[in-house]
């Protein structure tokens, strides 16, 4: 019972130490050049400092509806993921089918330019 | 012959195709032609298929021919075909008869007008239907004439539809109609219901079997196809659309509004005699009905100095006749009336169209006078006509409406004191608007007065015809000697088990040729005095009928002014059912909203407060609609 | 404990708080958030059923819904965008062209 | 290794062609630059011919595919034809519209062709799971084709109100099914047969059958659920009205026919009073309210209301002949409604800037063929004989006078005179009045023309000569029983 809990605990190990590494050789190794810009806390490049009641950009709308329709794909993934080496070739080509349709989407999207930020 | 039974509509079906798809750029000779001609062979057809009915022993005269099954499913079963029997015969004959000729008199009397084509498209149409209606061997079938002739009479009563009264007549008519729609359709649904078929010949037949005398079904039956027949044929209470349907061309008006159309309803009639033998109740309904509305309409018949609307009145008095009759159980008098009508009435308005092509389109006899002269043949011919419609020795009208005041009176004496009083009256009005538009002294514009001139032959010569049917139209239908009533003898058959039903019980009456004598020689005398007194107010003492408007001013003003029948129709049914949804469903500005309130009345408006808020056109009214309905949904459910 | 009813209990509340949601408020995102909620209620009701079952059938409806759920969404934003660029609002109470 | 269940993609080929084709026009308008819409409605159209040929085996099956998911019977047969019908009439009524006002919108029949795969899933269901995803499918492409005219800001505010009371629609039906699924413990059709088949049935059973059946109420506009009708007929594009009246409103029926007979029948006592008041309240106020429109979009969508309330009659009628009936005049409907939106799409002109009643002034003179068209549709909405509206009318009532619900073919019969008024009231118009300023010319395209052509005949030929319609009809309904 333990044992299968195992992988889940090196992961945690593997991604915390990843995290630590990156923040202490960031601060030991980079040249500091701080602006006041640089020195805002980061919030999707947006001002953090304002009325909350602020417009924004129609461009998120577009980006925020193609992330939900493409993300909430992957629902469909898990289950199969979990049963994936039982249905074999079968499982394979199901799936590919079913990215096969994302892609076309896709493509359309992008073509349609709803990708580009102008 | 009767094989070819079903050419007889499909002839005027053609000629409305021809007309109406590829008409566009025929000369109006080719077009009139087409249309005469097409109903003319249906004529002949018609001509054909009689004598080899003659030729047949008179019980076998009913021949069902199927052209081909409509719907055959489950355990619906309609075959489309057409019953010949003596009754659908005379109706096939008048119709495509007198249809022709007013189709030929139609080619002289349309000449020139702006939608010629058009006209003849509608008037083959409405023989197609008409001729459907009478033929059919199912109330289906029937229904489907029922409706395409009632089209027909709209689309041709707005003929003129630049003009705004024409294009109200023709809503009008329309209006008034599905009124009585609702009746022959749910009537016919309960026939449905009752015999699982619509077959005359599955229905009729079984009829004693399937209801019981006098019981609620059958009287249920009855009445609401009563109802129908009110609507077609202008009865009390829904008359109110024929006189305005005068706004259509007057061969329109003596095609549909006098000699078919408007019968259908006391063909449909006597074609459920079986029925109505069966419901006494319904019985004494139509022959009230009719005997009141024989004597209503005659009373507004005498006030009008319209020509065309004395005629629409005198046409609804008359279809009451005939309803009279079918009340007190002589269908084959009511149909021999119908035919005699016909004859007259189309005379009587074709005549008066031949006037106001004389007169240049004035319909006002205070106009006219002194006539007589200048368009002899017209005034011949509306002699006959006016005649045989009084009911004067030798003339067919007599024949026919004696018979009916002869039963009326073996019936119940109260029929025959309605029956008589409108006669002196029809006669009375008929010889009115004789004398002011053919005699008297001319007043007549100077302007028109030079055009007055005779109709060309085309129009005569169908007029002369017509005039010659009133003459002798009545003698196949001689009283009183042994086999000499060849019409009554020719429906017999077809009356036969109605008239079982109604003898069951009482012994079959013997009246005394006495008696039958006796009553002709009265019902001529009411005729001439209606005839004499007409005369004196018109003729002798001219300035006689002023003095009447002075002496009975008050009454004068309320018939004149028909009894104001429009204004309560309109307030009352029209309008509140117009305005009554939209009161519901629309916003409207605030003069509308007191025509409403009026109408009414104050639940309602009650109701309709609450209701007007429904549509608002916001989502979370609609959202919560739903949940409302949600909730007494699942309300229902748990709590049952 | 924490029973079947408690969860059925839970979302029906969800979901007519939701319903409420829908029918009371005036801003079109909120609305669909709202409509969200709804569906969530439903999803809810549907895993604890399946697991009072023991059976896999309310986990895969569940799937299904939410995919539908975010496609909804999408749409419904897009919408109110394009309803935003033409009318300069996003109250539903200022929507009613079309009425009576 | 999992058992795979039985893969039958012939079974669902027409619904598989309908998406492939939808694909294709996708990719295909991306990359040609004029002309897209012709291109799309080509292949579009082509689509739906391969599907309907695909359709054909259908007719003669009787059974179950993919685990029990798919129903493949003559039901799905006929339904699929139906939609196929409609999806291949709309895309001809589209072509004139979409280029007309400018639009390069190819998007239109992809939708278009989404949806009627969605429907088609729909009407093959077993499972309720596939009802939903279909309607879902279905319902979330028509929002979009609703709202896809640019500059309209009715269109905009119709697909609004449509996906949000849609999705609040949605939400009930799931809900209902949530509940159905606790008490049986399954969605299957069968399984929900045999729990209701087994009497002991739950208050939880009946509040989720009462919500699945508002789902389906308000898909197929029955009243008090109908609200949105107006509005959203009103907004959208003149030809996908007409779609949205016939296979939106089909496919629904299908399904609302299927879920109600096949598993729940012996429930019936319980859902057949509802039906009863839902078919009297949607003929009553479909049609009053229908009289004081002005627009004719706005009267055709609640005639469309009202013609759901005789419809919905067929099912209170039960047995086989009351939806026998209903399949019948489902098709009927379909030629008539797509003839008439039709016309109003034509009539409408550029922008449908020529949408209200006052617009056929005179049309009859102007254009006689078309006016005689648009009174023949007109007569068969009304019911008047020989037209396939009549024959429809008739054979529900009569089914429903057999079944003894004789006091609602009375409310039908008296309903369906009134509507008479509102429906000749056009024909008046075209035939009795004049126009006050004269109308610009129609633009005919050929496309447009065709589909007249089919609807008038389809109108006329299953009128007259019914028979065979009225079997196949009742061959159709055979599975569900």
């Amino acid at each position: 019972m333990i044992n299968s809990y195992l992988p889940v605990l090196v992961i945690l190990l593997v991604s915390a130490f990843i995290g630590l590494a990156i923040i202490v050789l960031s601060t030991v190794l980079a040249r500091r050049n701080p602006t006041p810009v640089k020195l805002m806390p980061y919030e999707c490049g947006m001002d953090p400092i304002g009325g909350a009641r602020r417009r924004f950009s129609v461009r998120f709308f577009v980006m925020g509806m193609l992330f939900i329709v493409f993300d909430i794909e992957l629902i469909f993934l898990f289950p199969w993921t979990t049963v994936y080496d039982k249905l074999h070739f079968f499982g394979f080509v199901e799936m590919l089918v079913f990215v096969l349709i994302l892609l076309v989407g896709l493509v359309y999207v992008w073509k349609k330019g709803a990708l580009e930020w102008e | 012959m009767i094989e070819l039974v079903w050419l007889i509509p499909v002839f005027p079906f053609i000629g409305f195709l021809i007309n109406g798809l590829f008409g566009r750029n025929f000369p109006e000779k080719v077009i009139g032609w087409i249309g005469a001609l097409s109903v003319g062979a249906s004529f002949v057809v018609a001509l054909g298929i009689f004598l080899e009915l003659l030729g047949m022993p008179a019980a076998q005269r009913s021949v069902q021919k199927i052209v081909f099954t409509w719907i055959l499913s489950g355990d619906l079963n309609v075959p489309i075909g057409f019953l010949v029997d003596p009754l659908s015969m005379v109706m096939l004959l008048v119709v495509t008869g007198v249809g022709c000729l007013i189709h030929i008199y139609s080619i002289g009397y349309m000449h020139g007008e702006l939608g010629f084509r058009r006209f003849f498209a509608y008037l083959n149409l409405f023989v197609f239907n008409m001729l459907i209606l009478v033929a059919a061997n199912n109330f289906l079938l029937m229904f489907v004439g029922w409706e395409g002739v009632g089209l027909c009479s709209y689309l041709l009563i707005g003929y003129y539809y630049e003009k705004q009264s024409a294009a109200d007549a023709g809503k009008k008519a329309f209006v008034v109609n599905r009124v009585g729609d609702f009746g022959f359709l749910i009537g016919m649904f309960l026939i449905f219901v009752t015999f699982g078929s619509l077959n005359y010949l599955d229905v009729f037949p079984a009829a004693q079997e399937k209801l019981t005398q006098g019981g609620l079904m059958v009287t249920l039956i009855t009445l609401l196809l009563f109802v129908g027949a009110t609507g077609k044929s202008a009865q009390i209470p829904l008359y109110t659309w024929l006189p305005d349907a005068m706004e259509g061309p007057t061969p329109v008006s003596a095609l549909i509004h006098a000699a078919t159309m408007v019968t259908a309803g006391v063909y449909m009639v006597s074609r459920c005699s079986v029925f109505y033998a069966m419901a006494p109740v319904s019985m004494t309904t139509v022959a009230v009905i009719g005997g009141a509305t024989a004597l209503f309409a005659a009373t507004m018949g005498i006030t009008q100095f319209d020509i065309k609307r004395v005629l629409a009145y005198s046409t609804i008095s008359q279809l009451g006749y005939m309803f009279m009759a079918c009340g007190v159980g002589a269908f084959a008098s009511g149909i021999f009336h119908l035919m005699t009508h016909a004859f007259f009435k189309a005379l009587l308005f074709l005549s008066a169209g031949s006037v106001m092509h004389a007169m240049s389109g004035e319909l006002d006899m205070r106009k006219m006078g002194a006539l007589s002269k200048k368009i002899p043949i017209t005034c011949t011919v509306y002699w006959f006509g006016t005649l045989a419609i009084a009911g004067i020795v030798p003339f067919a009208g007599f024949f026919s409406k004696d018979e009916i005041l002869f039963f009326a009176l073996v019936r119940n004496p109260a029929f025959w004191v309605l029956g008589a009083v409108a006669a002196v009256m029809t006669s009375f009005y008929m010889f009115r608007s004789l004398y002011m538009t053919f005699y008297g002294e001319s007043r007549v514009d100077h302007e028109t007065a030079h055009h007055v001139h005779e109709s060309p032959p085309l129009m005569t010569v169908p007029l002369m015809v017509l005039a010659a049917l009133s003459l002798v139209g009545g003698f196949v239908g001689v009283p009183i000697f042994e086999g000499w009533h060849r019409f009554g003898d020719f429906l017999a058959p077809v009356f036969a088990p109605a008239k079982a039903i109604l003898e069951h019980g009482h012994h079959a009456e013997h009246h005394s040729v006495t008696m039958e004598v006796v009553l002709m020689a009265v019902s001529v005398g009411i005729a001439v005095l209606g005839w004499l007194f007409a005369r004196w107010m018109y003729v002798t003492n001219p300035s006689a009928s002023d003095k009447a408007v002075e002496k009975f001013g008050s009454v004068h003003t309320l018939v004149y002014n028909k009894y104001w029948m429009d204004e309560i129709y309109d307030a009352l049914f029209v309008n509140s059912i117009v305005n009554f949804s939209k009161l519901l469903w629309k916003y409207f500005d605030e003069g509308i909203i007191d025509a409403i309130v009026n109408g009414v009345g104050s639940v309602t408006r009650g109701i309709g407060e609450l209701l007007r808020w429904l549509q608002t056109g916001l989502v979370k009214d609609y959202a919560y609609s739903i949940l409302l309905g949600v909730l007494v949904v699942i309300g229902y459910l748990v709590l049952k | 404990m924490v029973t079947l009813q408690h969860y059925l209990f839970l979302s029906a509340i969800l979901f007519v708080l939701g319903a409420v949601g829908v029918m009371f408020r005036r801003n079109l995102i909120v609305i669909l958030m709202s409509l969200e909620l709804m569906l969530n209620a439903v999803n809810l009701t549907f895993i604890a059923f399946s697991r009072y079952l023991g059976s896999i059938e309310g986990q895969i409806f569940v799937l299904f819904v939410m995919v539908v759920a975010a496609a909804e969404v999408a749409v419904g934003l897009a919408v109110a965008v394009a309803v935003f660029r033409q009318k300069g609002t996003v109250d539903v109470n200022e929507i009613n062209l079309m009425k009576w | 290794m999992i058992p795979i269940p039985e893969v039958n993609l012939g079974g669902i080929l027409p619904a598989l062609v309908l998406c492939l084709a939808g694909l294709v026009v996708m990719m295909l308008g991306l990359f040609i630059r004029r002309g897209a819409v012709a291109t799309a409605a080509v292949v579009s159209i082509a689509g739906v011919l391969i599907a309907a040929a695909a359709n054909t085996p259908l007719r003669m099956m009787d059974k179950q595919a993919f685990a029990g998911l798919i129903n493949l019977d003559a039901y799905t047969w006929f339904f699929n034809l139906l939609i196929l019908i409609s999806a291949g009439l709309t895309v001809l009524t589209s072509v004139r519209y979409l280029t007309d006002d400018g639009l390069d919108m190819y998007e239109y029949f992809v939708l278009l062709l989404f949806a009627s795969a969605g429907m088609m899933f729909m009407v093959s269901a077993n499972h309720l799971l596939i009802v939903f995803v279909g309607l879902e499918t279905l319902s979330i492409a028509i929002y979009v084709l609703v709202g896809i005219l640019p500059s309209s800001k009715k269109s905009k505010e119709a697909a609004l109100k449509y996906l949000l009371l849609g999705a609040f629609s949605s939400a009930v039906f799931l809900y209902g099914a949530a509940l159905l699924y606790g008490s049986a413990g399954s969605l299957g059709f069968p399984e929900l047969a045999k729990y209701f088949k087994a009497g002991q049935i739950s208050r939880m059973a009946y509040v989720g059958m009462g919500m699945v059946l508002v789902g389906f109420a308000f898909k197929v506009a029955a009243v008090p659920f109908h609200m949105w009708t107006p509005d959203v007929y009103e907004g959208a594009p003149a030809p996908l009205t007409g779609f949205m009246s016939v296979g939106v409103k089909a496919a629904a029926f299908a399904a609302f026919v299927r879920v109600f007979f096949q598993s729940m029948l012996p429930a019936q006592m319980n859902w057949i009073e509802i039906i009863w008041l839902l078919a009297a309240l949607t003929m009553v106020l479909g049609n009053l309210a229908a009289i004081v429109q002005d627009n004719i979009k706005r009267m055709l969508a609640y005639s469309s209301i009202a013609h759901a309330g005789y419809l919905l009659i067929g099912m209170v009628a039960g047995k086989e002949a009351g939806p026998a009936g209903m399949l019948y005049y489902l098709l009927a409907y379909t030629f008539t409604n797509l003839g008439a939106f039709g016309v109003v799409a034509l009539v409408g002109r550029k922008g449908e800037a020529n949408v209200m009643i006052d617009d056929y002034r005179g049309l009859a003179k102007t254009n006689p063929f078309l006016a005689l068209a648009m009174s023949i549709f007109l007569f068969s909405l009304a019911g008047i004989p020989p037209t396939a509206g009549f024959v429809g009318k008739f054979t529900i009532f009569s089914a429903a006078i057999n079944a003894g619900y004789i006091w609602l073919v009375v409310i039908g019969v008296l309903t369906s005179a009134a509507s008479v008024f509102y429906y000749f009231r056009v024909v008046m118009k075209m035939y009795m009045e004049v126009p006050e300023t004269q109308p610009a010319e129609l633009q005919f395209s050929p496309a447009m023309l065709l589909a007249l052509g089919i609807a008038l005949v389809g109108v006329l030929y299953i009128g007259v000569f019914p028979t065979n319609y009225l079997n196949l009809a009742a061959l159709s309904v055979k599975p569900l029983f």
